[in-house]
């Protein structure tokens, strides 16, 4: 049993092993095109952010609004929903936080960061509703309405920081870039490392994955959720209504992309700036779908997800390769990876792969 | 000297972001190569992307970091403070928060007046047309600055503006530009990267007439970029290697004005047959007037 | 290169899933023209031996031989090339193709372009001319009723002419006459040389088919032989590894008072076409009302309308005289019904939880398996795990899903749950569709309990017998109306069959 | 002068949709088998860059066009054949693997225009024709006979899609690929090579939708040209209910939107422009919420790897 379970650990990474280095092949021509060498490249990506405080500290600053946009997903997801909208919910949800951070009366930060977060969530869940609102009352595909609904979030998030929020210095001087004033500073997420930007953020993130493990599936809600996302007939054969729930998970879809976004206001940003998404709406899919559509599988999901970002960003400073090599690289990675999966987790594709290298003279039923 | 670029968009954007990398080359050929040495990352249009890298760089040692973008204030006044001996700079900007970061600042409202005068005076149909990316920063400058200038000389020419909701899109910008010509405009402008979209929908008709702001935009369409305003970011530069050889890290508000040559009027000789003739002459004498300070143009 | 096969021969097959041994070492052989019935418990694994012989699974080990020779079947495009159909105790038809198309679907799935309309329809009416089977070509598979489907079932595999035919549980859903109508068809199919494997939990319908039997019991093949050699009881006992005697209802006198009422109700069908029609029906405390009728006749919407799942257009349903129509199913649980739907798979079960989560479906909320919303999994499993030796409920564990139980045992995973609820009402839709005979037993006896515990019970079935054992009233259902309500003691099954088919008085039946 | 300013606003609509009807219809193929691809974005990007990458290597002229687009859709087919590798054959996550390759492409197209043209150049391109004739009959001639030669092709694709979908043994299976894969594997369709097909039809067609934007409409290449239009034809496949016309109808929608949201910038009437920008958007969801939804078009496994030995 002992053999049998290692040699299966070692079969699993070999294969996802095998299924990087093909995925890092390809990307060596890439570098090569681009006139870099592969291996530094390499190298750099890899390492460069685990060598020191500040890469270390980066990929949490990643990590920490990843894990939240994928706690949304994953809720979604599990109810049946392909949400999206992550992008357009992030910035309708920062907007939220701000407007509480920068136009409420003063108070203590102990009431002021909860308040804000409230804020945001409730800002992302209302644009995550009407995704949701939708689709259950209306059936109109989620998949169209949050992808149209990122492009009217950018546009009203727009308006609000280079008209009625933006900076009135920017005014004054004409200088009018959009970007909203600076939140006082005891509203600010606590740095956890002096001169690295890590914040609170992660923990506050963390907790809130621990928090969406539980309800998913020690919850009556959550079980209501799940039911509804996989089978509609039964779970309104079971009492449960199903448009509510379909309409509660987007609610929370969007309500944790909100959170994000606030997170990014409060720990990193300070204001509210323009592209404060920074792409964490489509990413937080992939990091959900990493994690398994698990809370708790997203936590490693979004960390390994951040390292890949900063490290793929500090390889192109390193080796200076046009900043498109980011892009193409994390993507061959990601679709190793997914790729791989399948081998690990289904039976007969594993036996395909062993069959491979066991009996090159093609499969003998007799074999024991 | 190590300097480090980050730019939101590509360094051959034709716009803001290639206008910054023109001028610190143009700088290393007058400092020489060995005086002043840069490295370049692109599309950090994000702001949290921007961060990193801006704080890895200032890690590694480098001298001289631009941030370039206004966008990137904050970020700057965040990091600045753990890196004193370190030189900031971002822009469009007035305001330096710590004594190691410069602000520079493009007026690019005085570039866009004359513009606009060449507009008022070339156009035969009397409707301009202005392709925007978004409403805010520098593209409102600039809209202001081609206005007036519109209306110094030609009071009955209409300027109308529209927007394209995105910097990037340049499919969008070119739709807009149609739009434009299809209702009458015969000459048109714009800022950000998108235009060069903008600018190959122009260039499909003979006679029509797109003025360039940030970088001379003549090299995508010869025939059709009449005149443009270039930023002259090589003096920012020197203008910081100067500074700091004097002890100074910051702390300064660095205009680039045609007073002080950071703005450039080009013409296309090849094609100004187009305006009247006299055109030149009046707006070489506006740009005389604008640096003696005896021209004002309202920002507010 | 549709193979002549003179010989079948499984050899020590062995087929493995997570935490189940499938198939254990069978050896089995039939030869050309015979017909072999297979038998077992659900989940015995015969589903599991004819998806190898389709080349839908793998066996772990073992071989296939026909005529001789070790054939490896590896897709069903390569058993449908050597001859071989099936007909799947799941229907395997495309909801959103019609008829025609997922017949075309059969006879083109080599071609690109080429689609002969015409050449498919000629077909399909060549095929239910011969056979009597009677079917709209253009409708969509997903407006027919089950019975319905399973006609499109046989066209399709007809329609390839197969030389080994494999029929999993093809009567499941048919009415006597179907069933009838089939025998003959796979007799006749087998004196043209067609070898047949034949599966079926109906004992009477095994004896009136086949030459030679099969019985598995938890994947062993334990009995091999002629169908002459043995009586029905012995099979069953052959199969159980015990006698089974299905229980009748002993005479009782109902109470007067009425538990469920319907008043004029009316409702629509999926098909937007009118499928009840202003119905009339009352059921008494402790009585079984049963409910005969041709499949598509209104009894799925019925207790769909019973169960707030589908609307009432026109009407009233009053449970302990409170009216519940249009109520949501929440509600109309609370006031203490319970339901076992036709569809296990997609309306019963969750078919990807676990039969954990399965079996506290309706009662996730309740206070014995939660609190303050929190599920208190201990008491959760300790209860599932009761059920699942209680019912003999074939599965790995509670933490299996219920997806990958054998279907006879998902609809026990249904009936512990609805029948330990002690619901007020019960109705129940094709309880035993499907079941083998020890869990029909038990159903069957499980209906009686809740009616001697003056519980009222709605039965639906197609199957005669089982009405009328267990029913103390029947009723018959007729295009959404009720032609009438006979007391079971004097029901007869020709005169039954008779208003199933629409004909209610003497003199029509003259006619 | 205001029925001009309307066929302005129409006949600009039209070159604009095409766009989302090739991304849109290559989508309606793979989703119909079964298979959800967000990459499309990324497969626009390399056809566009590969796309104007032939002509501007064989120095314009309608030719090399032709050979830019045809480079494309083989590009596009390449990158479908990966997406389909990863979750037809390996049965990846669609969501992640269409997530990735829109990166991938986005890289790669990035990458390459940085190393081989390194500037932003323009072509020829295929411009508008204006077919004589035809082009002067009144408001249609304006409307309809005055567009580059992609729009008639594509005009041509629709039909000729929807004959692929309905009155093929081929269109057939990937219906049944797509709702029921297993009943379509036991009746002798290969179901994972169904798929493959559809996903790289997919591709291919996105790839020509990029190199229209860089060969028919802006003759221009640079970065992020697609800027979001592979992702809203993939939402406009829903709004068309995976139906060429419907996709067709969307795409006009979207466009003609659009095109009016300029109009009436450009003619200055004087309201935020966020409102005009949002519009073509707001809009689309309002349509698609007005009419109900059809139930028997649905592919129903959409996203979901087939396994034989499954149960589900
Ligand atoms: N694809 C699968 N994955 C996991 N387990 C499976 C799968 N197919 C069958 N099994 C298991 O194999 C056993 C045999 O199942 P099978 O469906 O063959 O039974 P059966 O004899 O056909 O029963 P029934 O009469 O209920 O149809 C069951 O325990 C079932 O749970
Ligand atoms: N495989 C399927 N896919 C989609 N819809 C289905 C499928 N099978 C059945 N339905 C629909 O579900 C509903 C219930 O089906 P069912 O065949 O039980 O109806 P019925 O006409 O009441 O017959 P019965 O007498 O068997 O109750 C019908 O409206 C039918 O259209
Ligand atoms: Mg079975
Ligand atoms: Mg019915």
């Amino acid at each position: 049993m002992k053999h049998k379970q290692f040699s299966s650990l070692a079969f699993n990474i070999g294969i996802t092993a095998f299924s990087l280095f093909i995925a890092l092949l390809i990307g060596a021509v890439l570098f090569m095109i681009a006139g870099a060498n592969p291996f530094t490249a390499y190298a750099v990506m890899f390492t460069a952010p685990l060598q020191d405080v500040f890469g270390i500290t980066e990929m949490f600053v990643r990590a920490a609004p990843l894990l939240l946009v994928a706690l949304g997903i994953s809720i979604s997801f599990r109810s049946g929903i392909l949400n999206i909208g992550g992008e357009g919910q992030i910035l309708i949800g920062a907007i939220f936080g701000l407007v509480v951070a920068l136009y409420f009366p003063k108070m203590h930060w102990s009431l002021m960061i909860p308040l804000v977060f409230l804020a945001s969530f409730l800002g992302g869940a209302l644009w995550g509703g009407i995704a949701g609102w939708m689709k259950a009352y209306l059936n109109v595909n989620e998949i169209l309405s949050t992808v149209m609904l990122n492009y009217v979030a950018i546009q009203i998030y727009n308006f609000l920081i280079r008209g009625p929020m933006m900076d009135k210095n920017e005014v004054v001087y004409g200088t009018g870039a959009s970007q909203t004033a600076r939140i006082a500073r005891e509203y600010w997420l606590t740095k956890l490392i002096p001169g690295a930007r890590m914040h609170t953020g992660m923990i506050f993130a963390v907790v809130m994955a621990v928090i969406v493990f539980f309800f998913l599936w020690k919850t009556i809600y959550g079980y209501r959720m799940r039911a509804v996302g996989v089978e509609v007939k039964a779970a309104r054969y079971a009492g449960i209504n199903t448009k509510w729930y379909l309409l509660l998970a987007m609610i929370f879809a969007g309500g944790f992309a909100g959170l994000a976004g606030s997170v990014e206001v409060l720990g990193v940003h300070h204001m509210g700036l323009e592209s404060i998404s920074a792409g964490y709406g489509f990413s937080g899919i992939v990091v959900a779908l990493f994690g398994g559509l698990h809370p708790l599988g997203a936590i490693p999901a979004s960390i390994v997800f951040g390292l890949l970002i900063v490290g793929a960003d500090m390889m192109q400073r390193a080796v200076q390769v046009p900043a498109y090599i980011i892009l193409a690289i994390q993507g061959l990675i990601i679709l190793a990876i997914v790729s791989s999966n399948v081998f690990i987790t289904k039976k007969s594709m594993k036996v395909k792969v062993l069959n491979l290298f066991r009996k090159p003279a093609g499969r003998s039923p007799h074999a024991q | 000297t190590k300097l480090a670029l980050v730019i939101p968009s590509t360094i051959d954007d034709l716009a803001w972001s290639q206008a910054m990398y023109q001028g610190i080359k143009d700088a290393q050929t007058e400092l020489g190569a060995d005086k002043l040495t840069f490295e370049v990352s692109e599309r950090l249009w994000n702001a949290v992307d921007a961060g990193a890298a801006i704080r890895q760089y200032a890690l590694k040692g480098f001298n001289i970091i631009i941030a370039h973008g206004a966008q990137y204030q904050s970020l700057l006044a965040d990091i600045a403070p753990d890196f004193p001996k370190t030189s900031f700079a971002y822009g469009t900007g007035f305001n330096t928060p710590e004594p190691n970061i410069f602000a520079y600042d493009p007026h690019a409202q005085e570039g866009a007046y004359l513009l606009g005068m060449l507009a008022g005076l070339t156009t035969r149909s009397g409707i301009i047309g202005l392709v925007g990316p978004i409403k805010a920063g520098d593209a409102i400058k600039y809209n202001k600055g081609f206005e007036q200038g519109v209306m110094s000389v030609n009071s009955k020419a209409k300027v109308r503006v529209a927007y394209t909701g995105s910097f990037g899109d340049l499919v969008a910008a070119g739709e807009i530009a149609r739009t434009h010509i299809k209702a009458g405009a015969d000459v048109l402008t714009g800022t950000s990267q998108q235009t060069v979209g903008a600018i190959n929908v122009v260039a499909e008709k003979e006679g029509l007439v797109w003025l360039s702001s940030d970088m001379d935009q003549k090299s995508i369409a010869p025939k059709t970029v009449l005149a443009a305003q270039v930023y002259n970011f090589k003096n920012v530069i020197l203008n910081i290697v100067k500074n700091r050889a004097s002890g100074v890290y910051g702390g300064k508000h660095l205009e680039l004005s045609f007073a002080n040559g950071g703005l450039i009027l080009n013409f296309n000789d090849a094609i100004i047959g187009i305006a009247p003739k006299n055109a030149r002459e009046k707006i070489l004498a506006a740009k005389e007037k604008i640096i003696d300070g005896s021209l004002k143009i309202e920002l507010n | 290169m549709s193979l002549d096969i003179q010989n079948l021969e499984f050899r020590s097959i062995s087929k493995r899933f997570p935490g189940v041994l499938a198939c254990d070492n069978v050896n089995l052989k039939l030869r050309k023209g015979e017909i072999l019935a297979l038998l077992g418990e659900n989940g015995a694994g015969k589903t599991t031996l004819m998806n190898i012989l389709y080349g839908l699974y793998q066996p772990d080990e073992g071989e296939i031989l026909i005529n001789g020779r070790q054939v490896s079947i590896d897709s069903p495009q390569k058993a449908g090339e050597m001859g071989i159909g099936m007909v799947h105790q799941h229907f395997m038809l495309v909801p959103n193709l019609t008829v025609k198309e997922n017949v075309a679907l059969c006879m083109y799935n080599d071609s690109f372009f080429e689609l002969d309309h015409k050449a498919v329809n000629a077909k399909i009416r060549e095929i239910s001319e011969r056979h009597t089977i009677k079917i709209d070509p253009d409708s969509y598979i997903w407006k027919l009723s089950v019975g319905e489907q399973q006609r499109v079932e046989l066209i399709k595999s007809l329609s390839l002419g197969a030389n080994l035919l494999i029929l999993d549980e093809p009567t499941a859903v048919l009415t006597p006459q179907e069933t009838e109508e089939l025998i003959n068809l796979l007799k006749e199919m087998a004196a043209g040389g067609c070898s047949i494997i034949f599966i079926s939990h109906k004992l009477n319908e095994v004896k009136a088919v086949s030459n030679l039997i099969a019985v598995l019991r938890d994947g062993r093949l334990v009995y091999h032989g002629n169908t002459n050699d043995h009586s029905t009881d012995e099979l069953a006992t052959l199969m159980a590894g015990r006698s089974i005697s299905l229980p009748v209802a002993k005479e009782k006198q109902p109470s007067d008072e009425i538990v469920l009422e319907l008043q004029n109700v009316s409702a629509m069908s999926d098909r937007d076409t009118p499928a009840l029609n202003k119905l009339n029906l009352s059921i008494h405390r402790g009585e079984i009302l049963g409910l005969a009728g041709v499949s598509g006749n209104g009894q799925t919407e019925l207790a769909e309308v019973i169960n707030g799942l589908r609307e009432v257009t026109e009407g009233k349903i009053l449970l302990d005289n409170e009216e519940i129509s249009n109520r949501s199913p929440q509600k109309i649980i609370n006031k203490g019904m319970g339901y076992i739907p036709a569809d296990r798979l997609h309306e019963g079960t969750v078919s990807s939880f676990s039969v954990k989560e399965n079996i506290i479906l309706k009662d996730y909320a309740n206070p014995s398996f939660s609190k303050a919303t929190f599920l208190l999994n201990k008491t959760i499993s300790d209860y599932s795990e009761e059920l699942v030796s209680k019912f003999n409920i074939k599965t790995p564990g509670i933490e299996t899903t219920c997806a990958s139980l054998s279907g006879g045992n998902i609809q026990k995973v249904i009936l512990s749950r609805e029948i330990t609820r002690n619901p007020k009402v019960l109705v129940a839709v094709y309880p035993t569709r499907g079941l083998d005979l020890g869990a029909a037993e038990f159903v069957h006896s499980k209906l009686l309990e809740a009616r001697d515990n003056d519980k009222a019970v709605l039965l639906v079935s197609e199957e005669l017998e089982e009405l009328m054992n267990l029913s103390d009233r029947i009723a018959v259902i007729y295009e959404g109306k009720i032609l009438k309500i006979i007391p079971a003691k004097e029901a007869e099954k020709s005169e039954l069959g008779l208003l199933m088919a629409g004909v209610h008085n003497e003199a029509q039946a003259i006619q | 002068m205001l029925s001009e300013i309307i066929i302005g606003i129409i006949a600009a609509a039209i070159p604009l949709s095409i766009t989302f009807v090739l991304v849109g219809i290559g989508e309606m193929f793979n989703q119909r088998a079964g298979v959800f691809n967000l990459g499309a974005e990324g497969i626009m990007m390399v056809g566009a860059f590969l796309g104007f990458y032939v002509e501007y290597i064989m120095k314009s002229g309608p030719g090399s066009s032709f050979l830019g687009m045809i480079a494309a859709i083989a590009v596009g087919s390449l990158m479908g054949a990966v997406m389909a590798v990863t979750c037809v054959n390996f049965k990846a996550e669609q969501g992640i693997a269409g997530i990735a390759l829109f990166m991938l492409g986005w890289g790669v197209a990035g990458m390459l225009f940085r190393v081989y043209i390194g500037g932003t150049t323009s072509i020829v391109g295929l411009k508008a024709l204006d077919i004589p004739f035809l082009n002067s009959i009144p408001v249609l001639g304006a409307i309809l006979f005055s567009h580059n030669i992609m729009v008639y092709i594509t005009l041509v694709i629709i039909p000729l899609s929807w004959y692929l979908l309905n009155r093929t043994a081929w269109g057939l299976k990937v219906k049944a690929v797509g709702t029921a894969p297993r009943a379509a594997d036991t009746m002798g369709v290969k179901v994972d090579r169904i798929r493959f097909q559809c996903v790289v039809i997919g591709g291919a067609m996105a790839g020509l939708a990029g190199a229209y934007l860089s060969i028919c409409q802006t003759h221009i290449y640079a970065d992020n040209i697609t800027a979001g239009r592979g992702f809203i034809a993939v939402a406009l496949v829903y709004f068309g209910k995976w139906k060429p016309t419907g996709i067709l109808w969307g795409a006009l929608l979207f466009s003609l939107a659009h095109s009016f949201q300029r109009s009436i910038q450009v003619y200055g009437i004087d309201f935020p422009y966020e409102i005009a920008v949002m519009f073509p958007y707001i809009l689309v969801i309002a349509v698609l919420a007005i009419s109900g939804s059809s139930r028997i078009m649905a592919p129903t496994m959409l996203g979901r790897p087939y396994y034989r030995e499954q149960r589900d």
